[in-house]
């Protein structure tokens, strides 16, 4: 049977990647995809420790928990992503004033 | 049979990973989502043959990302158009 | 007999992904790609559904692996239309 | 043999799971991001059915395939165009925050004690539930407060995304006025898949008692059907004032709290009498489906952005 480890590493990969692109893009969505990515890797470990142990069958419980923080991060991503065209359309920009200041 | 449905199911994840690299290099959009759909084909075949391998019931995750496969391509087509609402086959 | 006809199959799909993923790669152009991709991995999808269908163990799963099957066709053509419809659009505006 | 090719297929996998993570974060072109952050849900989704989680492969496909790509499309389409990535200097404060808790987090995993697991509990309590599928168990009895919380927080996201309208706009039908040609393949593709989506979302919920699938992974087949059926032109959205919407958006939560209520009065809020769990867990999941459904495809499409669809 499958080795949950390889994937709770992997996870952990992941969640390392999305905090780089979190720290380093400007362009909104650029950011919320980093932070889906984040939240993405965070449920590969949750989901990987609930294989762990003696008992092959995946975890229920842990199951459930990932099965609601997916859906949830999909309409808060619709939510940020809402706020986000709103915020363009009236700056005309899809950066932070701050972080545009940062141009060369 | 299980290896070797599973050692198949390597492979064609091997070559989704050429399938990766022309989905990063595009150039234009339409490359890209090509690309995006050979991977959602062969997920497909994926998981039919891990479904094989170890569970039927897998089967339907199969069902579902064949059928979500066109949505993302209509999505794709309705962006790319003139005013991201139209079809790509009005004049 | 099943099991052969299982390893044949099975073997001959994965034979036409890989020449998908191939072309997908080595072909020129926006239209090469789209070609090779809707021809190669279809008939690939439909060899593998094919070997895989002499493993079934009940009618119902023979059943649910041609609805994918069905369900992969109709994606494919309607993808293909609207990528080369959207492809076409971008070149000649 | 048959545990090397397993061991090889997860270790392959763990490396397109990573590689797909970086290009979508790396890449320099903005749709190309787009595009490799759905492909990326496809890898995870085959991860999961690895871990033997399928209800998580199910809604991981359904969403992070399907939902998320409409959304994603749609919103890269009307920001305005890609802004450079940082490069150069920018980079290191970036990498090092990545790599340290990168690092820290394996670091936790590998040295994670013996776990306890939950799966014996559930399973010892499984006869009790009313259902077959433990994490339907798990999602709809044993820990429904989660779950009834859950379908509210995708009601606020609804008003949330609707609160942005703009006030000229408001009052009519959600997003912008969509077209296709008559005829084409837009317009058949949408008149082509309600009936075969409806099916499969009724099939997922109904297997969610006794095999992988439930309200979220059925709701989430319901609303892509339906945004595709919008955007082929056949139908147009409800408008956002419709009274019958607003009651399928909120029947789910209101029969869930209901039927909570009912169990408050016997002992216990969100008890469930052994006896009636399944007829109630069903009753539940038809509504919640469908709300769930409303709920998200409302979101992905936006608010109303049209000031002359006032009707």
């Amino acid at each position: 049977m499958t080795d949950p480890t390889f994937y709770g590493l992997c996870g952990a990969v992941v969640v390392g990647t999305g905090i780089y692109g979190f720290v380093l893009h400007t362009h909104i969505l650029r950011r919320l995809l980093s932070f889906n990515v984040i939240g993405s890797g965070i449920f590969l470990m949750l989901g990987a420790a609930g294989s762990l142990g003696p008992d092959t069958a995946a975890d229920p419980v842990a199951q459930a928990l990932i099965i609601t923080g997916i859906v949830v991060a999909l309409s808060a991503t619709a939510l940020g992503l809402a706020l986000l065209v709103a915020y363009a359309r009236a700056s005309g920009s899809p950066r932070l004033p701050e972080d545009a200041n940062d141009d060369p | 049979m299980t290896s070797w449905l599973i050692s198949l199911a390597v492979l064609l994840l091997l070559s989704l990973g050429g399938a990766l690299w022309r989905v990063w290099r595009g150039p234009e959009p339409a490359d890209r989502m090509i690309a995006a759909q050979l991977i959602g084909t062969g997920g497909v075949g994926i998981v039919l043959l891990l479904a094989a391998a170890t569970d039927w019931s897998m089967i339907d995750v199969a069902l579902v990302l064949a059928l979500l496969a066109a949505v993302a391509a209509v999505a794709f087509a309705k962006a790319q158009s003139a005013d991201s609402v139209g079809d790509p086959e009005e004049e | 007999m099943a099991d052969v006809v299982t390893y044949f199959m099975t073997a001959l799909g994965l034979g036409f992904y890989l020449a998908g993923t191939v072309a997908v790669i080595r072909f020129p152009d926006t239209y090469s790609r789209l070609h090779a991709l809707t021809k190669a991995d279809n008939v690939g999808l439909g060899f593998l559904i094919v070997g895989i269908a002499f493993q079934a163990d009940s009618w119902m799963v023979v059943a649910r692996l041609a609805l994918v099957w069905g369900l992969a066709l109709m994606a494919a053509g309607i993808t293909a239309q609207l990528i080369a419809r959207t492809a076409l659009q971008r070149q000649s505006p | 043999m048959m545990a090397l090719a397993e061991t090889g297929f997860d270790l392959v996998l763990c490396a397109m799971i990573a590689t797909t993570a970086l290009l979508a974060i790396g890449v320099r072109d903005q749709f190309g991001a787009v595009v490799l952050f759905v492909v990326y849900s496809v890898f995870l989704g085959l991860g999961w059915l690895r871990l033997g989680a399928l209800d998580i492969a199910l809604a991981e496909v359904a969403l992070g395939a399907g939902l998320t790509g409409l959304l994603l499309f749609g919103a890269h389409a009307r920001l305005p165009a890609s802004v450079p990535v940082p490069s150069g200097r920018a980079v290191w404060p970036a990498a090092c925050a990545a790599g340290g808790s990168g690092l820290a987090l394996g670091w936790a995993f590998l040295t994670l004690p013996e776990p306890v697991g939950l799966q014996e509990a559930v399973a010892a309590n499984l006869g009790t539930s009313g259902v077959e599928n433990p994490v339907t168990a798990v999602l709809l009895n044993f820990r429904s407060w989660d779950t009834l919380i859950e379908s509210i927080v995708l009601l606020a996201a609804l008003i949330g995304v609707w609160s942005v309208a703009r006030d000229d706009a408001w009052g009519g039908q959600p997003g912008l006025r969509q077209h296709a040609r008559h005829g084409g393949v837009l317009a058949n593709f949408g008149r082509l898949l309600p009936p075969i989506g409806f099916m499969i979302g009724v099939y997922l919920f109904w297997a969610g008692s006794s095999k992988p699938g439930g309200a979220f992974q059925a709701g989430t087949v319901l609303a892509a059907v339906a945004l595709v059926v919008f955007m082929g032109g056949a139908m147009r959205p409800p408008l956002v004032t419709a009274r019958w919407l607003r009651l399928v958006c909120v029947a789910g939560p209101a029969v869930f709290l209901a039927v909570g209520l009912t169990g408050a009065a016997s002992g216990v809020f969100l008890g469930l009498r052994p006896d009636l769990a399944k007829p109630l867990i069903l009753a539940i999941e038809a509504v919640l489906t469908f709300s769930i459904a409303a709920s998200l495809a409302l979101s992905v499409i936006g608010p109303p952005e049209d000031p002359e669809d006032h009707v």
